[in-house]
Formats: C-alpha cells, structure tokens, sequence
C-alpha cells in the first residue's frame, strides 16, 4: 500500500506543482498550491509526521493561502503579462535550472542509497505530544524568538497595510 | 533504479527515504522555475512557498530517517516564518500595487543603478 | 478484508442517515421557528409537513441550473462542491458512541465475526485537529464563490466570510485548546473518555464541570465562535440578505445552491459534535446509571408515545386519527428497543449523544429567532478585542490551574 | 548564610522603585523607598550580620554566581565580610541612613526630587558593593559605579552650566585614576592569576618586590583619583556644585574614602612594597599641607570644608602610607561622622541664609540658627583635634605613626593640623559671629535636618571613645612600633589645633581688620593661594590645551583627513570604478536578480558535491 500512496501523492504533489507555475491567472496557481500542500501534508503523514501533516493543513492551507487568495481577490489580480523586460532570466535561468536539475540528480544518485526505507508506522515521534515536549523543553529558546518574530511581522504588517499615516 | 528494483519495493510495501528526498528535490526546482521565470509578483511569492514546502518535505524524511523529533521541529520553525513572511509581503505586495497599480514584477524596478 | 467491508458498511449508514438528517435539520429549523414566532410552519406536505425535506429536494434537483455568462466558469461550478465536500469530510471522525461488538454469526456454513468496531468512521489520533483543518478549508468554498460569481455583492460576501473564518478560527482554537489541556489528547474519543465518571456521585465529568479547571467559559467562547464559523445569525454576514441581497451566493441556483446550504448544515452538525465531544462528555450520561439514567430514553420515548397516542384518540384535525397513532407506534417501538436489555449498552451512548447534539442544534435555531444580526465592524472588533483576549485569558487561567493540580 | 546580598540588593530595589515610577509617586512614598532601603540595609548590617558572627578568626565569604568565566580568567560574583569591611558598612549605611533623611528635607522644594534620591539609592547600592566585594573585578564594579553615581548627582542641577562642568570634570579626572586601577588589576591577574582577594594576599608575599610596587604604584593612582590625593584633586572643589547632601555623603563620608579602603584592603601588597608605601605617605602628606593653605583663604563655606576633606584624606593617606592602617582606617570612621556633620551643617546654614554660600555675606547666625551652630561647633572641635573628641584620638594615632616613621612628617602634619583647626574656626566664626551681613532673614532648620545632625554631633564628639577601631583591627594589620614620647607628641598636635582655634578667635572676632591686612600684605603669594595655586589653569595649559591642540592639528588635519579619508576615498573611488562595472548587472530587475541568486547556488551546489559535501 505504502508505495501505491506515495507514488499517488507525489505524482499529484508534482503535478500541481508544475500547474502553479504554468497557470496563467494566480488564482489557479493558489489553488493549486493549496492542492500541493494538502498532498504533501499526507505524505508527512505517511512520515508519522502526524502533527506537522495537520500544522501543515492548518496553518499553510488554512491560513496563509486564504491570505493569498484574500489578496489575489481584493486585487482583481489578473493574469499576468506574457512580455517583461528582463533577458537574463530567461537567458541564464533555463539553463541555470537544468544545470540544477542535473546536478541534484547526479548527487542524488551517488550519495542516496545507503538511506533506509520508510514504512508507515515505523516512526511514532510525530505525534503531538512528542513534538510539543521538543518544542518546550530544548527548542524553548527558538519557540520563544518566533513569537516575537511573528509579533513583528504582526505589527509589520499593519503598518505597510495601513492607507494612510495621518 | 532498474524495474525489477522497483518491483521489489512494491512488493515489499516500503518506500526509500530517497524517493521522498528526489521529490523534495523535484518540488524545489518546479519553485526555482517559477521564480525565475514567472512576472506576476504573488505567483512569485507562491513559488517561495513551494519552495520552503519542498525543504519541510526532506525535514521530514529525514527526520523520520534519524527517527528523530528535531526535523519536525525545523519544519514547525520554517512554516512560522513562512506565515511571517506572508504576511509582510502580502502587505507589501498591497502597498506596492496601490502606490503604482501594477503586480508585474519587471515594472517594479525602481532600484535600478 | 474485513475492515473495508466494515467501513464500508459503515460509510453507508452514516451517510444515508447523516444526509437525511441534513435535510430534516432544514424542517426542524423551519418548524422551530414558526412556533417561536408562534406560526405553523410547513405543513402542506405530509403530515405535519414531514415530507417537506423531500419536496425542497425535488424542487431544487429539477430547477434549471442557471450559469450566468459573466462568471469564471471552473471556479464557479467547483465552489459550492468543495464547500460541501470540506463540510462532510469533518463527520468522519465524530465518533457518537463508545465501541460495539457485533456477535459471530453463521450464515450458510460461514462463520462472520465476531466483528468490533468503533462508532464513527475514523479514529485518528490528531482528530481534533484534523476538525480545525478541514473548517480552515471551508472558506475556499466560499470565498470562491464570491470570486468567481464575478458580482460585487458576492464578492464582499466572499471577502467578508474569509475575513470572518480566519478571525473567529483564532478564538475557536484557543478554546478548543483549553479542555485538551485537561484531557491531554487530540483523539476526540479519548476526550470523550476522560470525561467518564461523577464528582460525588452525580456530578458529570464533563469538560463544563471538570475539575480542576471547569471549561464552562471555553464551552461559551467556542459556542459563540462556531456560531461566526458557520456564518449562522447573529454573525451571518456573507450571505446578508438587506445589505448583500443574499453575499457570496447571489448567483446560484439549483443543486449548487443547495449545496451550500448541506454545507451550513453539515458545518452545524460537525461543531456541535465537537463541541459535544470536547464539553459535554460526549455519550457519557448526565447522571450515573445507578441513578436510573438508563431509563430516561425509553421513559422519554414513551412518552412521546403517549402524547402521540392520546391526540391520535382525540384528533385536531381528520387526518391526526391515523398519522398519531402511527407514530405512537413507532416511538414505543423505540422505546421498546433502548429498554430491551442487549441493545442497551449500544443504544445508550448513542441517545446521550444525540441528546447533547440535538440539544445544541436547537440553540443554533433558536438563537437564529432570537438574535438580530451584527454590523460588520462590530463582529471584527467582537472577535478581535473581546473573544480573542477572553480565550486567550482563559486559557492561560486553564493552564495554570492544570500545572498547579498536576 | 548572612544574605550578605541583600545589603546592596535593598537600596537597589529602592533606586528602582523610586527610578522607574517616582515621577508618578507621592513624596511620602518616595521617601518611605529611599530611607526604608537604606535604614533597612543598615539594621540588617548592624543586627544580623554584625553580631551573629564569630569574627575572631574567620571572614563570611559568599559566592552567588559566575560573572565571567573566560579561559582561565575566572570572576565570580563573590562577597566577603571581615571586620574592615564591617567597619565600612556600619559607616555606609549608617551614615547614609542619616544623610537619607537629612536631604528628605533639605530637598523638599527642589525639582527632580526622585530622581535626586534614586541616584542616592543606586551610590548606595554600588558602594556597598565595592565595600562587600571579595574580588577586585566587583570592587572595580562598585568602584565605577559610585564614580558615575557622582557624576549624576554632581550634575545634579543639570540647567547649571557649572554643575554640568563640574560633573564632567569629576568624570574625567577619575577616568585617570580607574585607568591606573585597571592597569593594577590586569598586573594583578598576569602576576597571580586571580582577581580573588584571598588568593592574591595569599600569594603575594612570594612576589618580586618590583611587580608588588608597579602594582601598588598604580593602585595607589587609582586611590589618588578616587580620594582627590595631588595631583588628582581637582574634582572635588568643583564637586560642590551639587546639592550639600551629596557634597556630605558621596565627597565627604563614602566615596571618597574608597581610595583610603582600597589601599588598606590591599595592605598585604602595599606592605610588601615599602618604596610604594613611602610615595603614598609622601603624597597624603603634601596634599595634607597643600588642601589645607588653599582652604585657609577660600569664602565659599562649602569650597572650605571640600579643601579640608581632601587635607583630612591626606592625612589619612599618610596614616596608611607610614603603615598605620587601622588609625588610616579610625580617621576615616572620625572623620565620616564629622565631616558629615560640618557639610549637612554647611548645607544647614546654606538653607538658613536662603542659599548664600559666601561667608562674607553670613555671620551672627548664633542667634537665629542656636541648634546648627551647636552641633557645627561640635563637629568644628572634633576636626580640629581638641581633646576627646573624637578627631583628636585618630589625628594622633596618625601622627605618632608618622613620628615613628619619620620625625618631620609628625612637624608637617601638626602644622596642618593647626592650619585645619585655624581655617575651620575661621569659617565658624564668620558664620556664626559678628552681625549678619546678608540679605532676608535667616532661621532654623526644620527638625528633620537637625536631628541627625544631633546624632553625628553626638558621634563626633564621642566616636572616639566608642569605637577604638585600632583595636578593633588589630590582628588584622601589623603592628607597628611604640613611641616612647607619646604623651608629648599628643600635647603638641592638641596645642596646635588649640592655637590654630585661639588664632582664628582673635583675627576674625576679636580683630577682624587683622586678616585683610595680612592678605594685603603677602599680596601675590595670598593671590596665588587664594587661585588655589592655578593648579587647574596649570592643567589646562599643560594638558588639555596640548591635548585639543595637538589631537587637530596631528589626529585631524595630518592623520585623520589625509591617510585615512584620504584612504577611504582611493577605496571608494576605485570602489566607483568597479561598481560602474558591476552597475549594469543591476538591473533593478527581480527576476535577473533571482538568476544571479539561482547561478551562485548552482556553483555552490556543485562545488560542494566536488568536495563530498553532500554526504
């Protein structure tokens, strides 16, 4: 089964992910994204990653791609223009990307195969309690500064969303 | 990877922690592509996240391959700064567009020189 | 094997009767309301107007679809159907009742069972999370539909529901979270569980009551939030007829609409499932069995029964001299059935269940014909400057208790 | 054990109350803060860790954590109890208690009053470190803190141009100093690898005699800039520009006897080290003689007594310089209580003249400040040595060590103590004498403020009877030779503070023209001491102008604008050059930046595969 579930979750996970940066208007290419992380969010669940699988749901899904779509929306973004000025993009990106294709695959295949296998259920580490005992006990310090990282971006935010400083 | 190979995989009900990793790899470099060679800014912004995605992605894997709880952690840290990250750029993005009423990101390139 | 076959059966049961319900929970609404407001309701079709559901379904299956031309077509077809598919997903992991055991039988020389199996699809042990995430997923549902009716009154609709979901998301959450505290489980059954029991023999366990940290403003907080999330009166903005001639749904017609509506009440069922699960004990009684809440039920059925009897035999109106009695009928089987000793252990959680649930629905109802609606900046600065802080307080005053007991 | 940590921690508690919301809080609380802090502090000295204590032979030691932990550089946050110590804490807290509710009053209608007392809670705070310290690094704390606590309050009235002045000029010239002390400690660490006191005294008789000297040669700066010896003196005249409590506590009582403190907690060093000894003996001595000319000719009564503080610190730097430490140690004590008295006296007779601090516009005041000039008489004997108070005790015991060392130092220092007696009496007769040549009405204080001047009269004119702290010391510090002559040294210092008394008597009662006859008469040398020698014009010339000079014409004009803008603009214009190159890379175009981004990472990537790094 396991394999039947990641081959169908990856090839989902890579096909709306190749949509996301083919789809002309970006309310399709959200959507898609969207499609991404839910599948992804399952593939962690077949990692045992149960909490980050729902983290993922909420916090990715749920949350900052409504705020994309909430955007997209109050923008009336439509699609986008297929001319730009920039040539060295396009010039030096494609073949910069392949180079990077090529070399992750070369590397991947000379430096993966000693790594073990995944089977569903191996690995109970996930679970909430596992991750919240982490969270507050050695990374407690990380915790901490993200909440006032977020804090930040909170009041950030605010201030570039505002209409006017009067 | 022969097919004999990957028969036996299927057969033995287990996937290589490398597969998910090559995945990773694959969602990666769909997000580089966008980046570069998409205009429209939030589609931009969307392929940073894809990106960001596909590094929790090999967090995971390879948490799970140390069965370890840490990877779990570093993709908790990198989701928290990912929603920070929107929400400042999203605001940014709103600010840009009204000031100058355009989402293209080659029109936006008022730091030339 | 056997499992598929079980869940399958499963699958089945609960859809049929949770989709039926769905559609009852229209009529009970209707009918509440009208004697609220002290009117009859539906009465027109069957008795009592029971075949009503069955008359609005037909309508809607056979109106014509209408696809207005200036719409994003995709978007628009997709909306109500992903609205309604995040609605339903939720209820698969509501259990309503504790494990049952269904004996071995021998059927034509083969021995089946014995079979056991939980009361609810799928128990999974970050359930209540899972619940968050797909109510998180509602608003795409929504908020596409806005978008995509390409119409500026369902687009502020759309807008003003996502608004709307995210803010009251944050309130629901943090008091979700205060009674995981006590429980110290994200499994919505092993909640349920840990409110098993009586303080002094006839105080509930329940997360309302539980000591050492009584839920009771939590259970008040998500009530109100579940309210905002579902966009039911007093928070129904999106859809504000007087303002927004009906928000994100202006457009649509047919089984689309009527999508939308199976997604409200399906929404309704889930959060008070949870909010069934997570603060009221879920099936576990009021009181304990030793004083005689075994007999409640049957008590309650038969009374009905007996109620349905005596105006069958003196009848208000012609028809009530058959259809009462044949309802009598039917209660004093059921409550035959909740006193008949071996199905008692399966039947009892379930009715407690029901009970809570159905007790909740009503205060959906009833709140709807009571309640005027918000202004829409009230309802953001409710969420944010009153219910966020509160929830926030209380769950700092939750965890402190917990830490101080433990 | 003793909770020795909450003798500093109390009146850091006050500074913070009264520092974070005094703005908002009644007076009454401000002053519930800053007395209650410090009263308490000194009950807990003085009730529980004074008696509780066996101090025959051992110290109460207490570390509470590791400040620093570098290498083997390792500081901890440690305090120490032995009787010097309890001495100075008895005398801190003590005396600061009666100068706390002293300036509650004195204070009453000036502005800033809580700040006023949250910098008095946070010098409390920091002296008491420097006091309870058991390393020099926390002494070193304390030691800089009461420096900045000085400069605060100094510049008090900070719209005064010449309070702000003075504040600087306090700053910098103890700046000097603490540079001569950090020298001294990093001697220290290089030669015993500790800061520790006990490790260091422990090791120190082992030591070169020329490492022990440049070590307490530049202890001894540091000494000099903190207790005004010559030739760093010059602050403290001008540190009278702040409020008169201040003047008492900070530059008479505490924090100027730091320097006196830290000498005799040193003593192992300074013993070890007899040609430093013999510069610390000589260098109290002049500046003995030196304050005390300059305070012969001055008028401000508070410039008198800051030249008799830095006389009296002379001499108290001469007791431990002729190895006398514990009478170094009993003048210090002394003169607390009565230097005290004279400034909170001063500042008594200030507030009864409506702010005068001319004595030429004083006198007379007897009749309607009776209380003040009582206790200013009081404490005017006990400076002056006259028999039985409590100056006379430890002025002689300093002098009979100085015969012992030397014969002339003892005749050096009876002169100056007559002198000290003649211009002290000077000031109390012009005060208090005569006809009162000012303007208003003068009048009494208000009983807060005399009340503990009362005490401190009662302190100084009985300290030396209850508290003989030679005694008290002696196994601290080595003994130190019998004079034979003893009664006959005391006769003469006593007959010298007596004539210095009668002198004054006569030129300003009995024959006021006597005095303006004789300045006129030596004329240039009455200037130049009443300039007070031009030290400070002196300074400016050699020093400061040089300085300033110097640093625009060298630093500036030659070094700062020629080598290095002239350097930084070669960088920056070849920097143009390139950048005029690399300009066109910048295209202001997101994408292509994004390329650039995507390229850098692909080399990286691929380079580090070369390397192995994937694995």
């Amino acid at each position: 089964m396991d394999p039947l579930f990641f081959l169908l979750f990856a090839f989902i996970t890579v096909a709306c992910g190749v949509n996301v940066v083919l789809q002309k208007h970006p309310i399709s290419s959200a959507l898609s994204l969207v499609a991404v992380m839910a599948s992804l969010a399952v593939l962690y669940l077949l990692l045992g990653a149960e909490f980050l699988a729902m983290a993922q749901m909420i916090v990715y899904a749920g949350a900052i791609m409504v705020l994309f779509v909430f955007v997209i929306m109050l923008l009336n973004a439509g699609t986008e223009a297929t001319r730009g000025r920039s040539w060295t993009a396009t010039i030096f990106g494609i073949p910069a990307i392949l180079i990077l294709i090529g070399a992750l695959a070369y590397f991947m295949q000379t430096g993966m195969p000693q790594l073990g296998s995944v089977k569903f259920g191996d690995f109970r580490g996930g679970g909430a309690y596992q991750v919240g005992y982490a969270l507050f006990t050695e990374y407690l310090l990380p915790f901490e500064v993200t909440s006032v990282l977020i804090l930040i971006a909170i009041v950030g935010a605010i201030v570039l969303a505002r209409k006017e400083l009067d | 990877m022969d097919p004999a190979q990957i028969a036996g995989i299927l057969k033995q009900g287990a996937v290589p922690t490398s597969w998910y990793l090559a995945l990773s790899a694959v969602l990666f470099v769909i997000g580089v592509a966008g980046f570069v060679l998409r205009r429209n800014i939030i589609t931009v912004f969307m392929c940073i996240e894809l990106m960001l995605n596909a590094v929790n992605l090999s967090f995971i894997a390879f948490a799970h391959e140390h069965k370890q709880v840490s990877g779990h952690l570093f993709a908790f840290f990198v989701m928290v700064v990912a929603a920070a990250e929107a929400a400042v750029g999203l605001a940014i993005i709103l600010t840009v567009f009204r000031n100058r009423s355009t989402l293209n990101i080659d029109e936006i390139d008022s730091l030339k020189n | 094997m056997e499992f598929l076959v079980i869940t399958g059966v499963k699958l089945a049961l609960i859809l049929f009767i949770f989709m039926t319900a769905l559609a009852y929970l229209q009529w009970v609404e209707r009918k509440v309301i009208a004697h609220v407001q002290v009117r009859m309701g539906p009465s027109r079709v069957g008795p009592h107007g029971l075949l009503q559901p069955l008359a609005d379904v037909i309508k809607l299956i056979t109106k014509e679809g209408v696809l207005p031309p200036h719409v994003n077509k995709f978007y628009y077809l997709a909306a109500p159907f992903f609205a309604v598919f995040m609605a339903l997903i939720s209820i698969s992991i509501i259990p309503f009742g504790t494990d049952i055991t269904i004996p071995a039988m021998t059927i034509g020389g083969t021995t089946f069972g014995p079979y056991r199996t939980m009361m609810e699809l799928a128990d999974i042990n970050v359930g209540i999370l899972l619940v968050l995430a797909l109510s998180s997923m509602g608003v795409y549902g929504i908020a596409l539909a806005g978008w995509s009716s390409n119409n500026k009154y369902a687009l502020l609709g759309g807008l003003r529901s996502s608004a709307q979901m995210i803010s009251y998301e944050l309130p629901l959450s943090l008091a979700i979270a205060a009674p995981l505290l006590t429980a110290g489980s994200l499994s919505l059954r092993t909640i349920a569980d840990t409110q098993q029991g009586f303080y002094l023999g006839f105080i509930p366990h329940w997360a309302i009551f539980q000591f050492p940290a009584p839920q009771i403003f939590s259970f008040i907080i998500f009530m109100i939030a579940a309210f905002a999330e579902t966009n039911r009166i007093p928070f129904d903005l999106p859809e504000a007829e007087n303002e927004l001639v009906a928000g994100f749904h202006v457009e649509y017609s047919s089984m689309s609409f009527a999508a939308f509506f199976m997604a409200e009440y399906a929404n309704m069922v889930t959060v008070c499932s949870v909010a069934t699960l997570l603060f009221l004990g879920g099936w576990h009684p009021l009181f304990p069995a030793s004083l005689g809440s075994n007999f409640i039920a049957p008590l309650l059925l038969a009374g009905c029964g007996a109620v349905c009897l005596y105006h069958g035999l003196h009848p208000a109106r012609p028809f009530d001299r058959y259809t009462l009695p044949a309802f009598a009928v039917i209660f004093f089987g059921l409550a035959g059935l909740m006193a008949f000793p071996p199905t008692v252990p399966i039947l009892m959680p379930i009715f407690w269940f029901l009970a809570k649930l159905l007790f909740l629905l009503f205060l959906f109802v009833w709140i709807r014909a009571t309640l005027p609606r918000f202004r829409y900046d009230q309802l953001m600065g409710f969420a944010w400057k009153f219910l966020f802080p509160v929830a926030l307080v209380n769950l700092l005053i939750t965890g402190f208790l917990v830490a101080l007991a433990s | 054990m003793f909770k020795l940590w909450l003798i500093p921690l109390l009146p850091f508690l006050g500074f913070l109350i009264n520092g974070i919301f005094g703005r908002k809080l009644p007076k009454l609380v401000i002053n519930a803060v800053a007395i209650g802090s410090v009263v308490a502090s000194f009950l807990w000295v003085a009730l529980v860790v004074g008696p509780s204590t066996d101090w025959g032979e051992h110290k109460v030691q207490a570390h509470y954590f590791t400040w620093i932990q570098s290498g083997n550089f390792n500081v901890g946050w440690d305090f120490a109890v032995d009787k010097l110590t309890m001495i100075m804490l008895m005398i801190v807290t003590g005396i600061g208690s009666l100068i706390h509710i002293y300036a509650t009053s004195y204070m009453d209608h000036e502005g800033g009053y809580y700040r006023f007392f949250a910098y008095l809670n946070l010098f409390m705070f920091f002296m008491l470190n420097l006091v309870l310290a058991a390393n020099y690094l926390i002494l070193f704390v304390g030691w800089e803190g009461v420096g900045l606590c000085s400069y605060l309050l100094i510049g008090f009235y900070f719209h005064k141009k010449s309070a702000t002045n003075a504040g600087n000029k306090a700053f910098i010239v103890n700046r000097v100093g603490d540079f001569g002390f950090a020298l001294a400690m990093f001697l220290v660490f290089i030669n015993f690898g500790t800061l520790n006191f006990n490790g260091v005294f422990a090791a120190a008789p082992g030591k070169p005699v020329e490492t022990l000297t440049a070590i307490a040669l530049l202890m001894l700066v540091g000494a000099a800039g903190k207790s005004a010896q010559i030739p760093l003196y010059v602050w403290l005249p001008d540190a009278m520009e702040g409020p008169t409590p201040v003047s008492a506590l900070i530059h008479a009582a505490t924090m100027v006897t730091a320097g006196v403190y830290m000498c005799s907690r040193s003593s192992v060093i300074f013993l070890h080290a007899p040609a430093a000894m013999q510069v610390v003996a000589l260098i109290g001595l002049a500046t003995a003689v030196f304050a005390a000319t300059i305070g012969i000719t001055q008028y401000d009564i508070k410039k008198v007594f800051a030249y008799s503080t830095v006389s009296q610190l002379g001499y108290m730097f001469l007791g431990v310089g002729v190895g006398a430490f514990s009478a170094g140690i009993w003048h210090l004590m002394t003169h607390a209580f009565f230097k005290a008295l004279l400034f909170l006296g001063a500042g008594s007779v200030i507030h009864a003249c409506h702010g005068e601090q001319d004595m030429r516009q004083m006198g007379g005041l007897r009749k309607y400040a009776p209380w003040t000039c009582l206790v200013l008489a009081c404490g005017s004997l006990a400076i002056a040595g006259f028999p039985g108070t409590s100056g006379f005790f430890s002025k002689d015991a300093i002098l009979t060590a100085a015969y012992a060392h030397a014969p002339w130092m003892f005749w050096v220092g009876v002169v100056t103590a007559g002198m000290t007696a003649f211009y002290v009496w000077r000031a109390f007769w012009m005060t208090f004498w005569g006809d009162y040549r000012g303007h208003g009405k003068p009048h009494e204080s208000s009983w807060v403020m005399l009340a503990p001047l009362m005490v401190l009269a009662v302190l100084s004119l009985a300290g030396g009877f209850l508290f003989n702290v030679p005694e008290m010391l002696k196994d601290m510090f080595p003994e130190h030779g019998e004079v034979p002559e003893e009664h006959m040294l005391m006769a003469i210092s006593v007959a010298a503070g007596l004539i210095g008394i009668a002198l004054s008597w006569y030129m300003y009662v009995v024959n006021t023209e006597l005095s303006g006859k004789i300045a006129n008469a030596l004329g240039g040398v009455y200037r130049l001491v009443n300039d007070k020698y031009r030290v400070d014009e002196a300074y400016d010339a050699a020093i400061v102008e040089p300085i300033i000079h110097g640093s625009s014409a060298v630093l500036w004009k030659t070094i700062d604008q020629g080598v290095i803008d002239g350097a930084v603009n070669g960088i920056g214009a070849r920097a143009q050059n390139v950048g005029g190159l690399l300009r066109r890379i910048q295209s202001g175009n997101i994408r292509s930046y994004a390329t650039w981004v995507l390229a850098g990472s692909v080399v990286v990537i691929i380079l580090m595969g070369i390397a192995g790094g994937v694995r």
